[in-house]
């Protein structure tokens, strides 16, 4: 198993390697934001999913990675210091784990809920003081720079890009990896269990607290330099809440409880909001909708559906689960259809222009056009297209979740099922 | 001495409309530890409702219908989906109302535009209340103070004097103990989160015809509920007004405050350095007044975590 | 104050300690906590001796729990003192304490319910062998933390579970564990707070058995309800009624003393 | 099931989309405009405007055959965020943009110039232009400046003087005036610039505030801070919801004082301020009274059309557009031509349109343009009501570009390529 393991990660890392040659610009751009996020949630999820410190502020550390990169870089483009841009993101590491240190010993002296709203409020006091402190953040519309060749390396193509992020992501992803299997990261695996037994087995809680926060920062200043070097620029937006509850949303969709399900989550979302954001207009409507059924139905998220998948699924088992999901797939694309159809519509119904044609016609009914379709309004045949895809999805519904949930059973029958033992 | 008087007037109308707000959410933090992110949401809500009546029926049903519509959205929102993720944990439930907010907010901009709506308070409550060194005090800032006050009271009484009260602030502290009781767990809990839905909407419907009614108006407000509830202690209504008087004077005193870290500075003579440098140093009180409630909160949780009213750990 | 310097691993029986066998280990001086009106512990005074094995009973409320919390560093003592081997450790903090050579476990089972049995125990170990806050090599290549942790598996006869979520293990099995991971810290003195709690009559004859083969040569103080535990585990008593010991003593002593069978009044005393 | 291939095309867009793209261009090559916008999250409503505006204006470009293969405007949604914005904009660049068009935020627009300028160091031969419709921080034709960026909007200082000039001839300015802006850049540019011309309109400057932005929900303090300074106009740069709940709350207190605002007409500022907005004055791009039949005529052209008036920002953003048409005009392109950005940019240089309230020109020394600016009060005389009230704006002065420009910024050095 664990050689399999290792067989995959390396095709992995191999198929990543080599994907610039295959990709357009705007893919390479896509997935070097992806693998950003991705490695923003892992260093989250150090806090929250193995030492359950929920931050509402991550992004602090976020943004001083990006700032303390940017910094790096302009001193090195004004010829202060050389130092070589594919190390810039140790800036944004030593940054991000010096503040982690400092907000961190404040913040875990309180744990669950108070320990959120510290951290919330130390990223929302950053958050208003850095676009009016100009000579560190460069008020609201930041810094910017520019890349640096070394090594021989122009860093102008984003490929260089690419790679440089490939490495670092790679590289932290595997000392993340890594730490889990050390000391403090299992005893950050008790503390989030249990951090009263762990005071009474001779543990200094606060301090194995900090520390893992700091560490967590560490990592985060890693993706906030790397983000800065992908911009070539840092920007205060960057500590705004959107972004702090944006990694809380991607490592929950992605499943906390694993260790690879953030970064699924983070990578996803990333791209689905690139995607759709450029699709409609109200991306944002899907996007809290999508939220809402992931945390209703898929609790454990992408990571927790998978491990599960993987752990109870029996050998062969997944012939009986194929037909099941199809269905469910079908049920779900019907309502989704439904959903995006009188969404969009509404949308394009109420929209001044529209307004203006159907004025400029005189009240009569004026034509939609959506997805290269014309509809009519007032016909009584458009609103049922919705109407009969909805009722449909709905039909179907109970009957997916029957079906699903017998060969759900069948698939994983002679699998033993957790907490049966007595 | 105007100034004086002017500006505690305002801090506590202010604080009495935060409360408004937050009075809900500090119901359902407090008894059920359900982080509702979408509080303020409702809040929004009740004004675009509130909006929607005036244009239609009329003002005063607005005021009743959108606590009325809001509470039932809480009735569902708690019943067919916190109650699912209930067992997930608290992180979860808090996701879900993240979700929501954003339902909410877009399916508002689909409907309203993304423009502030015209929600007018009816003509005959355009006046000044009275004159206090020749500004007007409008009759409609008192009406949104009175409104709040009369919800504190009716929320004391309820939450004091009469069964339901003692049944609701007993499963605060020992749900399991109130369910041994015979007492309907969840119900009570449906309850407190529609009414504290209710509360919200009703404080939307009230102040959106004042403030502007807008598809931002609930990021304004978002985090500084919380902020309230935490100050004040969860679960307690007292702590919540307490704590929402306290941030509304302390915004609007510090607006008139030109002060720096730079001042402090130049008390041990080193006034001119600290203004060279800068940055945090030179920024006025006035400047970043609106940040004042985020200090207050990291200065409460540091030295009494519990908050204000709080009594527990 | 929390250096990562190996602790001393101190075994029962080597260094100074037995040069000085009958001086007590642990010693209450008048220590007294109150909660805000309320006088929860009223002036307690008592000695643990070496290699003594201590319970402490007395009817519900009288604050024996309270006491545990005083002594682990759970509570800040209103007064009085708490002494471990000559050293005041009233109101430090409990993972001070517990490195002092302190150890307890709680009534209520206290473990990490999302980790594996070996590795609740490896939290315990781990810290005794210095690898508190280490983060730069694998757990799996602590060859020293591994034996100890089947060492005390096997102690506890959970080597079959070894790798099973501590939240699938029986009550008993879980109490065991809890005990031996207090145990796994190397404490001089354990504190253990109603160990047999809420089990049938054959887990508590089984757990008594397996609380005397592990502690074996060590200073114990039990608080404990059930008096055949009490009489089949320790040979000193001391009695706890208000906030108050009233007694202290061998078993048959405190048996026949008047004070307590009027505090016991109505309860059964011995069986 | 449409929804389905929707899906689809999701996943294969990037790739198939470009493809596709890849193969038109083989033929004729349109000019690629690439709006990389805030289209969705808090401040979405600007962004949707400059939108309404730019696709209103290029009809007319491309009717006019400006650009021989037609001018063509991808849309991308910037989410609001700097980090999301260049990354919309290499989008954008690897979709084949020439130009990047926004407008709604400073920051973002910071972003935008200095991507355009890196990528234009790097990529000599593939030039892309920043078209600036919005950002209106001083340091874009200052410190920032370069040649590929062009702003056609106003900035804090010609707007200043426009509204400053019109106030003093009709004699609404007063000798007192009081300055409240937002704590950023902009409201810095306006506070700054407001305190720098007090000896030449004759006011003295009686109060000062900068106060966060967009985060306050009760103004009244700041108004009775405003109020014990007593002065005669309160000039301010705010807007959205800092513009209107500062306005409501001095219409509240009675405060009996002129503002001099510059976003006064973003819509539903009028509507939700009610009788309080009655005698202020602001300053924009375009009112429909503002130059008589000529302006008005335009203004039911686009109503027809868009089914509003223009207001606000949609003016500037109009005319800048055309703008672009002469300057494509004045390529001369003819079909199948490619397009030079470079060429482009020194035509745009001497990019001139007449439009219904007079000349709008660029200026090669900042590439700031010359834009004529209206100053109105808020009257029931109005003729063109806006937002479905009673109430209008009632024009008090028309200037044109020529005189309400201001001068080059010493600190912006603009270094020109050889052509």
């Amino acid at each position: 198993m664990t050689r399999l393991r290792y067989l995959l990660i390396l095709i992995a890392l191999g198929v990543f390697a080599i994907l610039p040659v295959f990709l357009s610009g705007n893919l390479l751009n896509a997935i070097i934001k992806m693998m950003i996020s991705a490695l923003f949630a892992l260093a989250f999820t150090l806090a929250m999913g193995q030492a359950g410190m929920l931050s509402f502020g991550h992004a602090a550390y976020y943004g001083l990675g990006a700032f303390a990169a940017v910094h790096a870089m302009r001193f090195v483009e004004a010829g202060a210091f050389s130092f070589p841009t594919p190390l810039i993101p140790l800036a944004g590491a030593a940054v991000g784990f010096l503040f982690g240190l400092l907000f961190g010993w404040f913040a875990t002296q309180r744990s669950g809920v108070y320990f959120s709203m510290v951290t919330l409020a130390l990223a929302e006091l950053l958050y208003t003081l850095a676009p009016t402190w100009n000579s560190l953040f460069g008020g609201e519309s930041g810094i910017s720079t520019i890349r640096g060749a070394s090594w021989g390396i122009s860093f102008g193509d984003d490929a260089h890009v690419y790679y440089l992020t490939l490495f670092w992501v790679t590289l932290a992803t595997w000392c993340l990896w890594a730490f889990t299997r050390t000391p403090l990261g299992r005893l950050a695996l008790a503390l989030r269990d249990n951090e009263h037994r762990v005071r009474f087995l001779g543990f200094n809680t606060h301090m194995a607290r900090t520390l893992i926060f700091a560490l967590s920062c560490l990592f985060t200043g890693v993706a906030g330099a790397l983000l800065a070097i992908a911009t070539e620029a840092a920007n205060y937006t960057a500590f705004s809440s959107k972004a702090s509850a944006d990694v809380v949303l991607q490592t929950f969709i992605g499943g906390a409880g694993t260790f690879f399900g953030p970064a699924l989550g983070a990578a996803s979302m990333t791209f689905f909001a690139r995607v759709t954001s450029d699709l409609t207009r109200s991306w944002l409507l899907y996007q809290g909708l999508l939220f809402v059924l992931v945390m209703l139905f898929v609790p454990d998220g992408i990571g927790g559906l998978i491990a599960e998948h993987s752990k109870k699924v029996k050998k062969g088992g997944y012939k009986a689960l194929v037909l099941p999901y199809l269905l469910c797939l079908v049920t779900g694309l019907l309502l989704l259809a439904g959903v995006v159809f009188l969404v969009e519509s509404t949308h394009i119904l109420l929209s001044d222009g529209y307004i203006a044609k159907t004025k400029s016609s005189g009240g009569a009914a004026v034509p939609f056009s959506f997805f290269g379709q014309d509809f009519n309004p007032r016909s009584w045949v458009t609103w049922s297209i919705p109407i009969g895809l909805l009722l449909a999805g709905a039909a179907l519904m109970p009957a997916a979740m029957k079906v699903t949930g017998r060969a759900w059973l069948h698939a994983t029958q002679s699998a033993p099922a957790q907490g049966e033992t007595a | 001495m105007e100034y004086l008087v002017v500006s505690t007037l305002n801090g506590v109308v202010h604080g009495l409309l935060l409360f408004m707000v937050s009075a809900g959410l500090t119901l359902i933090f407090g008894m059920m530890g359900v982080l509702n992110f979408s509080h303020a949401w409702f809040y929004m809500l009740g004004a675009y409702i509130g909006f929607t009546c005036t244009r239609t029926i009329g003002f005063w049903p607005g005021i009743i219908l959108a606590p009325l519509l809001v509470g039932a959205l809480g009735v569902f929102v708690e019943r067919y989906m916190l109650r699912r993720v209930h067992k997930y944990g608290h992180a979860h439930e808090l996701l879900l109302t993240f979700g929501l907010a954003f339902i909410i907010e877009e399916v508002i901009k689909l409907f309203y535009g993304d423009f502030p709506v015209s929600y007018q308070m009816p003509s005959y409550m355009r006046f000044a209340a009275f004159t206090i060194f020749d500004t007007n005090y409008p009759f409609y800032r008192l009406f949104i103070g009175g409104v709040a006050g009369l919800i504190f009271v009716g929320l004391y009484l309820l939450l004091t004097r009469t069964r339901i009260g003692i049944i609701v602030r007993a499963a605060t502290f020992r749900p399991t103990t109130v369910e041994a009781l015979g007492h309907n767990l969840p119900v009570i809990f449906m309850g407190v989160f529609a009414a504290g839905a209710a509360l919200a909407g009703l404080a939307g419907a009230v102040a959106g015809a004042f403030f502007p009614t807008s598809p931002n108006m609930a990021t304004d407000f978002g985090t500084l509920v919380f902020v309230v509830t935490v100050v004040g202690g969860l679960g307690s209504v007292e702590g919540a007004l307490i704590a929402s008087l306290m941030i509304g004077l302390f915004i609007s005193f510090s607006v008139g405050l030109n002060w720096a870290l730079a001042d402090l500075f130049g008390i041990v003579g080193l006034g001119p350095w600290a203004q060279a440098f800068g940055g945090i140093l030179t920024l006025k009180l006035s400047t970043i007044a609106n940040s004042m409630p985020f200090l207050l909160m990291l200065f409460i949780l540091l030295v009494r975590p519990a908050g204000l009213m709080g009594d527990r750990q | 104050m929390t250096a990562i310097a190996p602790a001393p691993t101190a075994s029962a029986g080597s260094g100074s300690d037995v040069q000085i066998p009958s001086s007590p280990v642990l010693e209450l001086r008048d220590l007294r906590k109150s909660f805000g009106e309320t006088k929860i512990i009223r002036g307690v005074n008592l000695a643990v001796k070496r290699g003594e094995r201590h319970a402490l009973i007395g009817p519900n409320g009288a604050g024996k729990s309270t006491l545990f919390n005083l002594i682990s560093g759970h509570y800040v003592p209103t007064s009085g003192e708490v002494v471990l081997n000559g050293k005041q450790i009233g109101g430090l903090q409990p993972h001070v304490i517990n490195r002092l050579g302190l150890s307890r476990s709680f009534q209520i089972t206290n473990l990490f319910p999302r980790l594996s049995v070996a590795e609740n125990l490896r939290i315990s170990v781990m810290g005794q062998h210095g690898y508190r806050f280490s983060m730069f090599r694998p757990v799996a290549g602590l060859t020293a933390v591994t034996a100890e942790v089947d060492q005390f598996l096997e102690k506890i006869r959970l080597t079959r579970r070894r790798d099973d979520n501590v939240g699938d293990l029986a009550y008993s099995e879980q109490r065991a564990l809890e005990i031996g991971m207090s145990l796994a810290t190397n404490p001089e003195i354990l504190l253990l707070d109603e160990p047999t709690a809420g089990m049938s009559l054959e887990e508590t004859a089984y757990m008594v058995e397996l609380i005397r083969t592990v502690t074996e040569g060590k200073t114990l103080l039990v608080v404990e309800h059930d008096m055949s535990v009490v009489f089949g585990l320790c040979d000193q008593i001391s009695v706890l009624v208000y906030g108050e010991v009233i007694a202290t003593g061998e078993p048959a002593a405190v048996r026949n003393n008047p004070k307590v069978q009027e505090a016991y009044l109505g309860e059964e005393v011995a069986t | 099931m449409k929804s389905v291939l929707k899906g689809m095309a999701i996943a294969g867009l990037s790739t198939a989309g470009l493809a596709a793209m890849a193969l038109a261009s083989a033929q004729a090559e349109p000019l690629k405009i690439a709006m990389v916008e805030t289209l969705s999250g808090g401040q979405s409503s600007t962004g949707k405007m400059f939108l309404a505006a730019v696709e209103f204006a290029l009809t007319k470009v491309n009717a006019d055959k400006a650009w021989p293969d037609g001018v063509q405007l991808l849309q991308y949604d910037n989410q609001g965020g700097a980090s999301e914005a260049a990354d919309k904009v290499k989008a954008a660049i690897n979709d084949g943009a020439h130009i990047i068009i926004q407008g709604a935020s400073s920051a973002i627009g910071g972003q935008i110039t200095s991507d355009v300028q890196k990528w234009n160091q790097r990529n000599p031969g593939k030039e892309v232009m920043y078209f600036n419709i919005g950002a209106e921080a001083m340091e874009f034709t200052g410190p920032k400046c370069h040649f590929y960026h062009f702003r056609w909007n106003g900035n804090a200082e010609i707007r200043l003087r426009a509204m400053l000039t019109a106030m003093k001839n009709a004699d609404v300015l007063g000798k007192r005036i009081y300055i409240i802006g937002q704590n950023y850049s902009w409201g810095h540019d306006v506070q700054k610039l407001a305190n720098s011309y007090a000896k030449e309109f004759g006011y003295e400057v009686v109060g000062d505030v900068i106060h966060d932005v967009n985060k306050i929900q009760d103004f009244a303090p700041y108004v009775a801070k405003i109020k014990e300074a007593n002065p005669d106009t309160v000039i301010t740069g705010n807007w959205s919801s800092d513009l209107l709940l500062l306005m409501k709350a001095a219409g509240d207190a009675g405060l009996k004082v002129r503002f001099g605002a510059y976003w006064l007409d973003q819509p539903g500022n009028i509507a939700n301020a009610g009788a309080t907005a009655l005698g202020h004055y602001n300053v924009s791009s375009f009112y429909p009274e503002s130059n008589g039949a000529a302006s008005e005529k335009f203004a039911e052209e686009y109503k027809t059309k868009m089914g509003a008036y223009p207001v606000w920002v949609q003016g500037h953003t109009i005319h800048g557009i055309w703008g672009l048409g002469e300057a494509l005009k004045g390529l001369s392109g003819k079909a199948g031509d490619k397009i030079s950005v470079k060429a482009l940019a020194f035509s745009m240089e001497k990019a001139k349109v007449s439009t219904s309230l007079g000349d709008v020109s660029m200026r090669a020394d900042d590439h700031q343009a010359l834009i004529p600016l209206a100053v109105a009060v808020v009257s029931k005389d109005a003729k063109f009501k806006t937002d479905g009230t009673d109430m209008g704006f009632k024009p008090l002065k028309l200037i044109s570009g020529a005189d309400a420009a201001a001068p080059v910024s010493p600190e912006c050095k603009m270094v020109r390529p050889p052509a």
